[in-house]
């Protein structure tokens, strides 16, 4: 009874190592394949030491699945919360084209689409305009009275509380807009340095994939 | 060159330095796990024999130990003699020696002319004896030789162990926005305007950004489609100015024609309504 | 007390979990970042759920084992033997070109690929530097200020972790070498009695060859 108890365990240690470094479903047959001919488990020990297994991951951070292609060890769902910020992927950078679009809403609110593209001499992707919406950095404020009843778009206070101000005014003039090359320069900088620093942490995560 | 020269050196290379377990190469498809011990040497086997030294470094002490010799002791009269026989081997099956074998050569070839001469009392200027030179750096190679073996005794990931990893769970997404500097924005601004030549428009200077934010605010409270006094619209904390900016901006709402003042008689509150909503609900009547 | 303890349990199964997701080493930093400011553990909870984990894998099929980059969940050396039949192609070997490149940045960092020429005799090709780097086992740390500016490579926390290293220091001793001196005395004691007794015997050598 107690040599039984002993190979369960052994076999129960062995699938746990074998399913781990695996990542991936493990039959039956292939959890039976890893042993030599002469101490391969019958199919009732392996049943068993899994069934053992899975009893003792309880209060873990993963169990036991059984799915179609065979038994996994899985990330248990109680930890998914905190496991799922290491997937956070990086905030991609928001375009040029949406930069602009919300320049000249604020600038220029309350402002259609039409307009929009009337000015930046391209059109504006719905796509760039839901992102802003969802953003709740712009809202429709009303619609012009000209064919197709356009959206004309405004900033929100979030916009403002975004970009710390208390009121619109607090945005240089456009006649300073022009001198922005000096502040185009420092942004430049800044950006290279924060990209310096971004650097090291990359091949990390990209390792992780 | 002879072939009893080269005979020898092959063997031993197949014995020492090759894992037994693999072959050496495969002669036209064939595995090869040792080096043909007769006379005629397949020019296949040459090839392995390249493969199997990582340099004229590599190939000299691999000669120094198969005589049991240290280092420090090399006989570079014999080695040269053996070094050459294998670059002429290697010559005279065609075979593309990589430059820095006939360099080693010809560094051999000095060493040993030199010991040749009597030797004159070595005054300070004179440069580096190349005896020693090629000692030091024959120590040298094999040291990192010994650590590059050393290295691949070291337990290897998925070789000799194995990270744990296990499936996912359905996890929450979490967007992480991305974040937007001022002067990013600025930026933009300044590169769309300088497009569309928007400096020299009289008009965009007029209003100033106050108006405009108010011409939104209104708007906004008009979105209901309802009435609102114009009295409502202004807010005396906000002072002179702000009276005047909510005076422009509905001036500037007119003019677009996106607002509507209604007075039904004289001296009558004024009401303001939004034309775009009241086209809405009538429409929306009819 | 019971609360403490309780809080090492819920952190040890979030890490458990984490760790396994990741399949990849953690830091202590990249553990704590799982979660929000107002629930972020201290370094020291941390350090401690680690070590309660650690201790709760005793007797299973896995380990947590401490690397360069951090802390990683490790199939046990015990069960290797079976585990690694799960993988039928056994992994390629490294050719001695490449390890010996490698050996020689992980010995001589910072190095340029000239230097290690110097040092083995041979060209090293642009392929061994690119499979290092594709790899992150080593990177570019700076160039050397002679003409051409040739970069100089030094091994990375990956290369560690691959070793199953944490630090450099554990990288097996470099054999000894005779400083050059004693070196050069040796030599010059050796080739004057070797040129004494060779010099009679040249002409015949000679003539031999």
């Amino acid at each position: 009874m107690s040599d039984n108890f002993e190979e369960v365990r052994h076999l129960q240690t062995i699938f746990e190592g074998a399913l781990l470094a695996a990542g991936r479903p493990l039959s039956i047959d292939q959890l039976r394949a890893l042993f030599t001919d002469d101490e391969r488990p019958t199919r009732q020990k392996t049943l068993r030491a899994l069934a053992s297994l899975e009893a003792s991951c309880a209060g873990r951070g993963f169990e036991l699945k059984q799915v179609a292609s065979g038994y996994r060890l899985q990330v248990r769902e109680e930890v998914a919360l905190w496991v799922s910020r290491l997937f956070e992927e990086r905030p991609a950078r928001y375009s040029r084209a949406l930069l602009e679009t919300l320049a000249l809403i604020a600038y220029r609110q309350p402002i259609t689409r039409g307009e929009i593209e009337d000015i930046r001499g391209v059109s504006v992707s719905s796509n760039i305009v839901r992102t802003l919406l969802e953003r709740e950095w712009v809202r429709v404020v009303g619609h012009r009275e000209v064919p197709g009843r356009p959206a004309m778009y405004a900033t929100t206070r979030q916009f403002l509380d975004y970009f710390n101000l208390s009121s619109l005014d607090q945005l240089p003039p456009l006649s300073e807009i022009r001198n922005l090359d000096d502040i185009g320069r420092e942004i430049e900088r800044k950006l290279q340095t924060e990209v310096e620093l971004e650097l090291p942490a990359t091949p990390a995560q990209d390792a992780g994939q | 060159m002879t072939d009893h020269s080269t005979g020898p050196i092959v063997e031993e290379v197949a014995a020492s330095a090759a894992p037994l377990d693999s072959p050496l190469a495969r002669v036209s498809g064939k595995a090869l796990t040792d080096i043909p011990k007769d006379l005629y040497i397949p020019p296949d086997a040459l090839a392995v024999f390249l493969d199997t030294f990582e340099g004229p470094l590599d190939l000299l002490l691999y000669l120094i130990r198969r005589q049991n010799m240290d280092i420090l002791e090399v006989d570079v009269s014999d080695i040269t003699r053996q070094y050459m026989d294998y670059i002429a081997t290697m010559e005279a099956m065609r075979f593309e020696l990589a430059a820095e074998y006939l360099v080693m050569a010809a560094t051999l070839a000095e060493i040993k002319s030199r010991m040749l001469l009597p030797r004159q009392q070595v005054d300070d200027e004179e440069e580096l004896d190349p005896r020693a030179e090629l000692i030091r750096r024959l120590q040298q190679y094999e040291r990192f030789k010994k650590a590059a073996e050393d290295l691949d005794d070291l337990p290897q990931a998925e070789r000799d162990f194995f990270t744990g990893s296990a499936a996912l769970p359905a996890m929450p997404t979490q967007q992480v926005l991305p974040d937007v500097d001022m002067g990013e924005l600025l930026l933009a601004l300044q590169g769309v305007l300088r497009r569309a030549d928007l400096f020299t428009s009289h008009q965009v200077e007029r209003e100033t950004l106050s108006t405009r934010e108010r011409m939104s605010a209104i708007l906004a409270a008009l979105a209901n489609g309802g009435f609102l006094t114009f009295e409502s619209l202004f807010t005396p904390e906000e002072g002179r100015l702000g009276v005047v900016v909510t005076f422009l901006a509905l001036l500037e709402l007119v003019k677009e024609q996106l607002i509507e003042v209604v007075q039904t008689a004289m001296l009558e509150p004024i009401h303001i309504r939004s034309r775009s909503e009241l086209t809405g609900m009538e429409s929306l009547r009819l």
